[in-house]
């Protein structure tokens, strides 16, 4: 690890505000002693000190910030919500925010987004995990992302065990892409599916039952193996069961 | 030394060339850049090419063509004085100049080069809103992060300046192979977290042995398994094992998928209303 | 609008700084300037006066913003990215933010790739040649690489026998590097080349005095060009064509 590049040792309050801007959701006190713990030991030396930081005084570090944040007008607070903390702008500026945001709608799209709108797009309508069968990663997010952007809809419920949701593209896909159908799409006839989703997967599942079985043993018993590391796996716990 | 296999080929495309090895000599020597003894550069050069020919490393023509370069510059010095001029202009330079301006320009990419570097171990620190900081995608190069190729075939030719009169044992073919001096670092790298790359051609004596034990240690690079750190310009090669790989290959974007399966189709319910209610409330706004 | 709810009229650096926060992607000072034009007209009353700021004001809050904050040491900052301003976290608290997104390994570039990459951006647009010149190795394999990840990209074709792929660095390299103009490296002056290079090797060959005539009179009408007005639809052009 390149201790050369970090000379200067950050105080607990700059930690905390640099964890709760690059966090994607609320954090716990935990989950940010947990940070704490990891760094200070990965690093070793004088970070050791990071790894002793107590709950206490983290929360301490955060009051430290909330205040800190007031005075100097950042546009900027922290909240307390549903029991883990959040950076967010100030309401006042509200306004000025939303007036950025719709006017933002240009948005570039990311590779990953990219990909999973064309088999979205090509495939429709289509399971989330034919989606991820193309890609070979989860699409859990991205795909959210793309609902959120409103480039990809719900369209129904499949037939299929346990109902899974079916994915199509929007009209404001069309509009973002310039596209005016969607068989219009190069190549469209070639990547189309021969068969409706539904029928296909319902041929696999039935083959594929005790396979399927033989798979979800595995992932278990993986996942009680993990348990290893007893404090930092008990904070783990602390941390999930926190935010259930 | 045919009996490497091809499998353990590394190219040098991926590493420094040639005018990085004479840069690497003349620090090495602590020369002058803009007197450079062309005699013992060009030998020192050719030793390390004679080098990388045994390590059978893919040598790129770059390499052959500053080689040639080197021998034409020194036969040039070697002429006396008044041919010298005679056979040149009477404003030409030392023979040596154009090389010279070449090192001299490559030098300061080379620190250019440096500084982005320094640039990009700091904004590896730093993240942006949505914690999308702009990462790059694709796998590392091979990458010899601290020392360089010409660091630790230093240490290699070393090593067999040790053994240099016990060429006999050659004799012994398929004695020694790569796969199994991989096998022997990665083990003794379990015992002892960091060792010197010359320690690990400790008590060889075969040149053979000491070969595949560096051409192991090239694999390990290659495989990101190992890294070569080295405190200060010439001082021992140490080698290290590396942090395993969390998820080699995975996108940024999708590495953290915080919570599972269930979570989506709970959402994508509650958005499925919402564009129920959308199309409606639509309508209402463009009355 | 429900004005109720917003008793206190913010202050431009705190705009400034919920902007940034809420900003997907770095913005230039007259996006923000657009969101509080949208702002002032929409809301009217006292919220006119925002619509009236202008970009010095502008850039002088940023400056307070980015002072007041390191003073705070809440452990974010204002940095100037490829022309426009971002809120990112502190680099010394880098290590505990990897932490917690669990990005422990970062890829690197290589050290011929971060070579061809500072001849690139030092001598763009320049000839693959050139760049094989200075390093004295072929660096097809690795300028492909660098185009793959965005950070190197094709100009346009040169003007010189062949029609050889002028190249140049890209926005994501300035972002990847933190860097805000190409110009701000150090040495630019002294690394850069005198002449562009068709200039130069055409000079090499034939001599073009005209040529290089006629190419700076273009340069100068293209900067005459971009004094425009500043009407909202300018605005907007000038927002778009920046961020092209």
């Amino acid at each position: 690890m390149s201790e050369s590049t970090l000379e200067i040792l950050p105080e607990l309050k700059q930690i905390v505000g640099a964890l709760l801007f690059a966090a994607r959701e609320p954090l716990t006190i935990k989950r940010m002693r947990k940070a704490m713990i990891e760094t200070g030991n990965g690093f070793g030396g004088p970070y050791e000190q990071y790894a002793k930081a107590t709950d206490a005084q983290i929360e301490g570090a955060i009051e430290q910030l909330i205040e800190d944040l007031d005075h100097a007008k950042a546009g900027l607070s922290v909240a307390l919500v549903a029991g883990a903390y959040r950076l967010q702008n100030d309401a006042a500026c509200g306004p000025f925010v939303r007036a950025l945001l719709e006017k933002n709608q240009t948005m570039r799209l990311s590779k990953p987004a990219l990909e999973t709108l064309a088999i979205v797009a090509y495939r429709q309508p289509c399971l989330r995990s034919e989606i991820e069968e193309v890609r070979g990663v989860s699409v859990d997010a991205v795909l959210r992302k793309l609902i959120d952007m409103q480039l990809v809809r719900v369209v129904r419920r499949s037939e299929l065990p346990g109902r899974p949701w079916l994915f199509g593209t929007t009209q404001k896909f069309l509009e973002h892409f310039g596209i005016n159908d969607i068989n219009d799409l190069p190549g469209s006839q070639e990547l189309k599916r021969a068969m409706p989703v539904e029928e296909k997967k319902k041929k696999e599942t039935t083959e594929d039952l005790p396979a399927l079985k033989e798979e979800l043993n595995k992932t278990e018993s993986e996942v009680e193996e993990d348990a290893s590391d007893k404090s930092m796996a008990a904070l783990d716990e602390e941390i999930e069961r926190e935010e259930n | 030394m045919e009996l490497i296999k091809d499998d353990y080929k590394v190219s040098l495309e991926v590493f420094e060339g040639p005018l990085d090895l004479l840069l690497y000599l003349i620090k090495k020597d602590e020369v002058d850049i803009y007197d450079i003894p062309i005699g013992r550069i060009t030998d020192q050069y050719m030793e390390y090419l004679r080098l990388m020919k045994v390590l059978d490393l893919n040598i790129a023509g770059d390499f052959i063509v500053m080689s040639a370069t080197l021998m034409l510059i020194k036969s040039r010095m070697l002429l006396p004085v008044e041919e010298q001029k005679a056979d040149q202009d009477e404003d030409e330079e030392d023979p040596r100049w154009d090389l010279v301006r070449q090192l001299v320009e490559y030098k300061k990419f080379k620190d250019a080069a440096d500084h982005l570097e320094d640039l990009e171990l700091h904004m590896e620190n730093v993240f942006a809103r949505e914690s999308e900081h702009v990462e790059l995608g694709a796998p590392p190069d091979v990458d010899l992060k601290d020392a360089s190729i010409f660091d630790l075939i230093s240490a290699l030719n070393e090593a067999l300046g040790r053994v240099q009169e016990e060429d006999l044992q050659e004799i012994f073919a398929e004695e020694y192979t790569v796969g199994q001096k991989v096998t022997f670092i990665v083990e003794n790298l379990k015992v002892v977290s960091r060792m010197c790359v010359s320690d690990l051609f400790g008590g060889m004596t075969s040149r053979q042995e000491i070969v595949c034990t560096f051409l192991a240690v090239l694999e390990l690079i290659k495989l990101n398994k190992i890294a070569c750190v080295q405190d200060d310009p010439f001082s021992p090669i140490m080698v290290e094992p590396r942090e395993p790989d969390p998820v080699p290959t995975l996108p940024p974007e999708e590495e953290e998928v915080p919570h599972p399966e269930f979570e989506l189709d709970d959402e994508s319910a509650e958005v499925e209303e919402d564009l129920g209610d959308d199309d409606e409330f639509d309508d209402e706004d463009e009355l």
